[in-house]
C-alpha cells in the first residue's frame, strides 16, 4: 500500500497550484461572492488545460488519467474556493455516465461542452437518505418523474442532471437513475452561506424522460449496489475537496500565528495555541490519509465492497476535520478573520458547505456501522 | 443553599412584570425600526431608556437620581433576567450603558457625568469604546494612540479597532498613551471624545456574514482636538480604570449570556422534534445526544453563574467572571453548531433569515450556521477563550506566570 | 436560588476535613488496598461523631439536618477515598426506608448499629435499566425472590439490602422493594479496581420474605415513581462524592504542575498545562454546581419531576469530569502518578468507580433526553 | 498511490509466513513461562531469538551476519505487520534490540559490537536504557548522573528512573555527564554498565495496575567502576546520539502500535455485539457511535502509518514520527477507554483477568480498565504527548520557539 502521489501526479498538482494562483486569486472568489464577478473564464481556462477529460477513460474521449489525478485537481480547486462546474461535472455526473456506459454525454463532458450534476438529497424525504422520487413507466420504455429534489450542486446550471429515483409508488427496493436535460424542469436556486457552491431546488413534477435517458433502470440487477459506488465516488471527491480547504484554513493560521504579535512574542510561540495548531494539523492529517485511501479504492475500481466503507471514513474524518478547521481558523485568527474583507471566510464556508453535503460526520459513521453491522 | 428566593425579592419581580407589562415597547415597534449598530438608537430605544431612567428601572441598583431604586444585587439579577426573558432589550448601546456610564459616573468629573454620562442614561445620547488596536486587541498596555497635551486641549492620534457602535455612537471613550516614556501599562489616560470632532475617520468593518449591518469599526484620530478637561480621573491612570470598566462590563454579563443561552435552546428544542424525525433511525440517538448536551451545559451555565454571583455577593473576584466569560461564550458556540448540525444540508441556506437588529450582543442573528461564525465575536471579544484560560489557570489555581522572555 | 453552601454547612465540611485528614491520611487506604489494614475504626469513629445520623429525621432517631449535610459528608469522604460503608448506607439505604416509613431501620442506622445497601443493577438484564429480579407472592403477605444483583455496593458486608424487584413474572411495570438481611442470601464479593468500594453479586434465588420486609408493594400506586425518587437520591449522593474526588485530581494535579520541574521551569508554568488544567477545572466546576443544583432538588424533595431530571444532568456531568480528570491526572503527573507508590491512582480508580456505578454519562443523557420527550 | 505491494513484496511475505510457521514459539509454550519485564527473556525466547537471528529474521534490513538480509524497507514493514499478527513477539526485550543493540553497532567498538550487540542478538543477553532522571523525564539535557574518568575507569554516580527492565536486564545503555562545565546537552557520553557492576542497586517501581509484576524501575549508581572501553562512541558526544537512539525506536515503532490497535479493535468489535444487545435501546446508537469513531482512527493509524514510512523510504525525517507516536498512542487509550464504558460497571471488576508476560510494550495487560491505565505508559514515556505536540508545531508548522526565560 503506497498512499503517497508519485512522481507524475505530484507534477500535475503543483502545475494545478501555479495555475490556480493566476487563474483564480481570492479577488475572483471574492468577485463571485459579492456579485460583481463570475468565474466563466476559469472554468474555460480549465477545459483548455483538458481538465474535465483527465480522469475520463480513452474509450470516452477522455485522458484516461485516473480518479487519482481527478482528485488531485479537486484538492487544488478546493484549496482555492474555486467557483466552477468541476466537482458536480467530474465527480458527480461522470462516474454515474461511467457506470451506465453512456458514452456521448461523457464525450461531451470530457470536450467540456457539457456541465452536470447528481441529484440525490430530497429535503421532503421522512429520512434523509431514502428516496421517495419516482420514475413511473408510462409505456415505450419512457417513464413520468414525480418529486423534488434540494441541495443539488450547480443544480440551477448544470446541462445534465442525473436523477436518482424509484421505479414507482410500491418499489421500496428498486433505486435507478434517470438523466434530465437542464431544460426540461424547475430550479430554483438557494441562497446559500457560500455562493461558490451554488445549490438549487429541483422541481421535477410531470417531466417525461425517454427510453435512452433512463441510465440504470430501477430494479435492474445491482442497481442499488452500482448506485452506491458512484454515491462513493462522489462522497470521496467532496472529502477530498473539504480536507484540502481545511488544509488551506491550517495554513492560513499558521501563517497568522507567525506574523501576528501579541504580549511582545508571535502569538504562535504560546505553547497553547502550538497544540491547538499540532492537533488540527492532525485533524487534517487523519482526514486527508483517509480520503486518499479511499480514493485509491475508487481509482482501482475496487467492488469488494470496501469503496463504501472507505467513503464513510473519509467523509466522517472530513466532518471531524472541517469541525475543528472551522473552529480553531477563525478563533485563532482574532478579530481579523472575523471580518468580511479579510479572505479567511471564503475557506470557512466552503469547508462547513463541503462537509454537510453527501453526508456529515455522524451520519457517515452510522453507515459505517451499519456496514459493519452494527445497529441499533 | 436552596432553590427559591426569598419573598421580598419575590415582590421586586412581580412590580417589575407589572410595570413592563404596560410600558415596555412593543415586538412590532422594535421590529419596525431595528437598531443597526451597538452604537444607534432608534427613536423608540431613545424613549425607552428615559421611560425606565424616569421609572427607576434603567440601572435598579443605583439611587433614584441615576435611573435607580437602590436594588440588592439579588434583585437587581432578577431585574435581568426578567428584561431578557421578556426579550426587551434593557439598551441598544450595550457598552455605553454598561461600561461608560459606570466609569464616568464612578471617575469622571461631574461635567462629566452631567454632560455625559446622565445623556446616556437619559437615552439622550450613545458612546462607545476605543480600546482596542491594531496591535494591542487582547494587550491593552500595547496600545499607541497618543494624546499630547497642547495647551487646553490633547491632540489625540492614532487608530482603534474593533469599535463597536463608532460608526453611530456620539462619543467615544478613548484610551490613549499620554505618557510614552514609562512602563507600557502606566502611561494610559482615559479622554471622552466627540465623534463628530474634526479629525476623526470611521471606516465600517462589515463583517463575515451579513456584512450589510457593519456594528464594529476601524477609528482613525488624525489631530483630534479633546478639551483637556474631557480628561477622565487622574492622568495616566487609564489602566487601573481600565480593570474597573472591564470589571463593570462582566460583573453580570453573565445574566444575560445565560438567557441568551436559555431561548438559543428553546429554539433548538421548537425545532427538534420534526428535525430528528427526518433522520434515519440511527442517526437520531446521536443527535438527541448532542442536544442533550448542550442543554447540560446550557443550564449548568444557569447553576454557575447563580454561583459566581454568590460568590461575588459575598466579596468574591474578578476569576469566577474569567471562568462564566469563557463557558457562557463557549456554551452558545456549541448550541449554535448542535442546532446547524441538526439542520444537515439546510444549514447551508442562509436566505430566509431576517435582520431584526443588534438587541443585545448575545444574541446572535440570522440562521444557526450564521449564529455559529457570529458567535465567535463573543470567544474573541473582551479577552478571548485563550485569555480567559489562563486567567483562570493563573488567578484560580495559582499556575506560575509564564518566564519573562529574555 | 443560592447554590452556595451557607455557614453551618461550611463550617461542617470544614469539621470534616480537618478530622478526615487524621482519621482517614492516605496510609489507611493504602493499608485497604494492600490487605494490611481495615478502615473499622474510621467508621466508629463517623459513628460517634453521629455522621450516620446527621441527615436522618428527627421523628426517626436522626439529626434532621437533610441531605445538604450529609451531601458534604459525601463530598468530604470522596476528596480522602475513605473507605467507609456511609455512600451505601446513609445515601442509597437510608432514602429507601424513609420513602417506605420504615422507621425501625432508619432509627439503627441513625444508632450506627446497621450498614446497608441497595441493590438495582443487574447482569443478567437485557437492558441494563430493566429490573427482572422478582419477588412472587406466596400467601400471607410474604414473598420469594426470584433473580441476581450484581455491583451491589457493599454489598457482601452490608448489615440490610433494598432490593428492587418486580411483583412477578408478567408484571411489567410492578416494581417495588423488599428489605432482605444480609444472613439471608449469598453474596459473592468481585476482585475491583477500587478495593474502598467493594461491590458484589447477590444470589437471591428462593429467599423468602415476611410481610413486614416488603418495603414498597410491588404494583403499589406510584411505586415505580417513589423508587425513581430513591435512585435520584443515591444517585445524586454518587455525582457529589465522584466530583469530590475529581477536585481532589485536578488539586494534586496543580499541585504537582506547580512543583515539577521541566526543561528550567515549573510544568505548570508551561501555557498548554495551564488551559489544560483551566478545562479541567471549568470541568469540575460544572458537574459541581450541577450537582449541587441537584443535591437541593433532593433537599427540599421536590416531588415536580425535576429531581429526576436534575440527578440526570449531575451524575452525567459527573461522568464527563472524571473522564477529563482521569486522563489529564494521570498524563499531567507524568511516570510518578503511574506508579503503585504514589497516592493519585487511589483517586483516579475510585473516580471511575463512582462515574460508573448509578449509570454512565451517556446513560444518563439518555435519560435526560426521555424526561425531555426526546427518544430516538 | 495503490493499495496493493508488488509482486516481490509478496513472495517475501509468502517466504516468512512460511518459516514463521514452522519455527516459531507456540502460545502454550510462551504462556507457559511468560516475560515478566522487557529485560526478561525466559528460555523459549532467548530459543527463539537465536533462531531467527541464525535465518536472518532477527532484523531483517540487516546484512546476514548481523541476523538479516538485506530485506528492503517495505519488506521490513511487511516482517514487522506479519510478526504483530502471528501474535508472536519479535523479542521481550524492547529496547536492547530495538535501540541499544542499533546503537552499539552504529557507533560502538568492534570488541562493543562482539561483547554486547552481538549477544543481545543471538539471545544470549538483554538489555535496558538508561536515559530518564528524577529531575530530567522528558528533558535529557537536565540530567545529573556523572561518570569521572578515573585511570582506566569511569567512575559513575547518580540515579536513573522509569528504566524498563532494569530488575532483569545483564547490562545498561547508560546517559551519563562527563563535562559538566559546557552547555546542558554537550556534556553528555554513553557508557555500557554491566548490571552486576557493584554499587548498583536496582529498585523496582510496582505499576498502577498489576504491581505484582514491575518492569520499570529506579536505578541507582553509587561509585560504579566502568571500564574506559565501555565509553560508546566519542567522549560527549552523547546528546547527538540519543537522537540517533530514539530515531530507532521511533523508525517503525508505529508498525507494532498500529498492529496493537487493530487487535484491540478486534477484541472490541468481539464483545461489542453483545454489548451492545444488553443496552437500552436509545443508548445502543451512542455505544455504537463511540466504537465507530474509535475504528475510524484505528484505520487512520494505519493509512497515516503507510503515509509516513512512503515518506520516511524517500528520505523524511523525525516529525513524522512524533504524529506517529502521538497518534497511535492516543487512539490506543481511547479504544481502551471505549471499550470499559461499553462494559458499564463490569469494567469495574478486575479479578478474571489473566496476566500474559511482557510480550511487547504496545499489547496492555488485563481488563479494558487497566489497559486504560497501562495505556498512559505510551502517552508518557519517550516524550510526552505534550512534547510531540511542540515538535510537531515547531519542526512541521514551522511556529516560532518559545523565547528563553529571562
Amino acid at each position: 500500500m503506497d498512499l503517497e502521489l508519485d512522481a507524475d501526479q505530484l507534477e500535475l498538482r503543483d502545475h494545478a497550484r501555479a495555475f490556480l494562483a493566476d487563474a483564480c486569486p481570492p479577488s475572483l472568489v471574492r468577485g463571485v461572492y459579492e456579485g460583481t464577478g463570475t468565474a466563466d473564464g476559469l472554468w474555460k481556462s480549465m477545459v483548455d488545460l483538458g481538465w474535465p477529460a483527465l480522469g475520463i477513460d480513452v474509450a470516452d474521449d477522455g485522458l484516461g488519467q485516473g480518479f487519482i489525478a481527478e482528485a488531485v485537481l479537486v484538492g487544488e480547486l478546493g484549496r482555492v474556493v474555486a467557483p466552477t462546474p468541476y466537482l458536480a461535472t467530474v465527480t458527480q455526473l461522470a462516474p454515474m455516465l461511467a457506470e451506465a456506459g453512456a458514452h456521448d454525454v461523457l464525450a461531451r463532458i470530457a470536450a467540456g461542452t457539457c456541465t452536470g450534476t447528481l441529484a440525490v438529497h430530497e429535503t421532503t424525504a421522512k429520512a434523509s437518505r431514502h428516496i421517495t422520487a419516482q420514475a413511473i413507466p408510462i409505456g415505450g420504455g419512457r417513464r413520468v418523474l414525480d418529486g423534488t429534489k434540494t441541495h443539488v450542486l450547480d443544480g440551477a446550471t448544470a446541462d445534465e442532471v442525473a436523477v436518482v429515483v424509484r421505479g414507482g409508488p410500491d418499489d421500496e427496493r428498486g433505486l435507478g437513475i434517470v438523466l434530465v436535460p437542464r431544460e426540461a424542469f424547475d430550479a430554483e436556486p438557494l441562497i446559500v452561506i457560500d455562493p461558490t457552491m451554488p445549490l438549487a431546488t429541483l422541481h421535477l413534477d410531470g417531466i417525461e424522460v425517454d427510453a435512452d435517458r433512463v441510465l440504470i433502470e430501477p430494479g435492474s440487477p445491482e442497481a442499488g449496489w452500482r448506485i452506491g459506488l458512484v454515491q462513493a465516488h462522489a462522497t470521496v471527491a467532496m472529502a477530498i475537496s473539504c480536507v484540502a480547504t481545511c488544509r488551506a484554513i491550517l495554513e492560513a493560521t499558521v501563517e497568522y500565528a507567525k506574523q501576528r504579535h501579541q504580549f511582545g512574542r508571535p502569538i504562535g510561540s504560546f505553547q497553547a495555541i502550538k497544540h491547538r495548531l499540532a492537533d488540527l494539523y492532525l485533524a487534517v492529517e487523519r482526514a486527508d490519509a483517509l480520503a486518499w485511501y479511499a480514493a485509491c479504492t475508487i481509482a482501482e475500481q475496487d467492488r469488494s465492497g470496501h469503496a463504501p466503507m472507505a467513503a464513510h471514513m473519509a467523509k466522517a474524518a472530513a466532518g471531524d476535520c472541517q469541525r475543528l478547521a472551522t473552529r480553531d481558523g477563525l478563533q485563532l485568527h482574532g478579530g481579523i478573520g472575523f471580518t468580511w474583507e479579510n479572505d479567511l471566510h471564503f475557506l470557512l464556508k466552503r469547508a462547513v458547505t463541503t462537509a454537510f453535503l453527501f453526508g456529515d460526520a455522524a451520519s457517515h459513521r452510522v453507515q459505517l456501522a451499519q456496514c459493519r453491522g452494527l445497529e441499533a | 443553599m436552596r432553590l427559591q428566593f426569598d419573598d421580598s425579592v419575590e415582590a421586586f419581580r412581580a412590580e417589575l412584570l407589572e410595570w413592563l407589562a404596560l410600558n415596555r415597547p412593543s415586538a412590532e415597534t422594535m421590529a419596525a425600526d431595528p437598531s443597526v449598530s451597538t452604537g444607534h438608537a432608534p427613536e423608540w430605544a431613545r424613549r425607552w431608556t428615559r421611560t425606565m431612567f424616569d421609572a427607576g428601572w434603567l440601572v435598579p441598583g443605583w439611587p433614584p437620581e441615576l435611573g435607580g431604586r437602590n436594588a440588592t444585587p439579588t434583585q437587581t439579577l432578577v431585574y435581568l433576567e426578567e428584561l431578557a426573558k421578556a426579550g426587551v432589550p434593557r439598551t441598544t448601546n450595550v457598552q455605553g450603558l454598561g461600561i461608560v456610564a459606570p466609569s464616568i459616573i464612578d471617575y469622571g468629573s461631574e461635567a462629566q457625568i452631567r454632560d455625559y454620562a446622565m445623556r446616556i442614561l437619559r437615552g439622550e445620547a450613545t458612546a462607545c469604546l476605543g480600546m482596542s488596536e491594531p496591535d494591542a486587541g487582547s494587550d491593552l498596555a500595547a496600545l499607541r494612540t497618543r494624546a499630547v497635551r497642547d495647551g487646553d486641549h490633547f491632540v489625540v492620534d492614532g487608530q482603534k479597532v474593533w469599535t463597536s457602535g463608532a460608526n453611530y455612537a456620539d462619543f467615544c471613550f478613548v484610551f490613549c498613551r499620554t505618557d510614552p516614556d514609562v512602563p507600557k501599562h502606566k502611561g494610559i489616560s482615559i479622554l471622552i471624545v466627540d465623534m463628530d470632532s474634526p479629525g476623526i475617520t470611521v471606516r465600517p468593518l462589515p463583517e463575515i456574514v451579513h456584512p450589510e449591518h457593519p456594528d464594529l469599526n476601524e477609528v482613525f484620530f488624525d489631530g483630534v482636538q479633546v478639551p483637556a478637561d474631557h480628561l477622565v480621573g487622574e492622568l495616566n491612570a487609564g489602566w487601573a480604570m481600565a480593570n474597573g470598566s472591564l470589571a463593570h462590563e462582566r460583573g453580570m454579563v453573565w445574566v444575560s449570556a445565560v438567557q441568551g443561552i436559555s431561548e438559543a435552546m428553546a429554539h433548538l428544542h421548537e425545532e427538534a422534534p420534526d428535525r430528528i424525525d427526518a433522520l434515519p433511525p440511527d442517526e437520531r440517538a446521536l443527535a438527541i445526544d448532542r442536544i442533550t448536551q448542550v442543554e447540560i451545559d446550557a443550564f449548568a451555565a444557569r447553576c454557575l453563574g447563580y454561583r459566581a454571583f454568590a460568590k461575588l455577593a459575598r466579596g468574591g473576584s474578578a476569576p469566577e467572571q474569567a471562568l462564566m466569560k469563557l463557558f457562557t461564550s463557549e456554551t452558545r458556540q456549541a448550541v449554535a453548531e448542535v442546532a446547524a448540525a441538526l439542520q444537515g444540508p439546510d444549514a447551508l441556506v442562509v436566505g430566509g433569515a431576517s435582520f431584526d437588529g443588534h438587541q443585545a450582543i448575545d444574541e446572535p442573528q440570522g440562521t444557526w450556521l450564521e449564529q455559529y461564525f457570529v458567535s465567535f465575536a463573543n470567544t474573541i471579544s473582551a479577552g478571548t477563550s485563550e485569555i480567559q484560560r489562563t486567567i483562570i489557570a493563573e488567578r484560580v489555581l495559582g499556575l506560575p506566570r509564564e518566564p519573562r522572555p529574555a
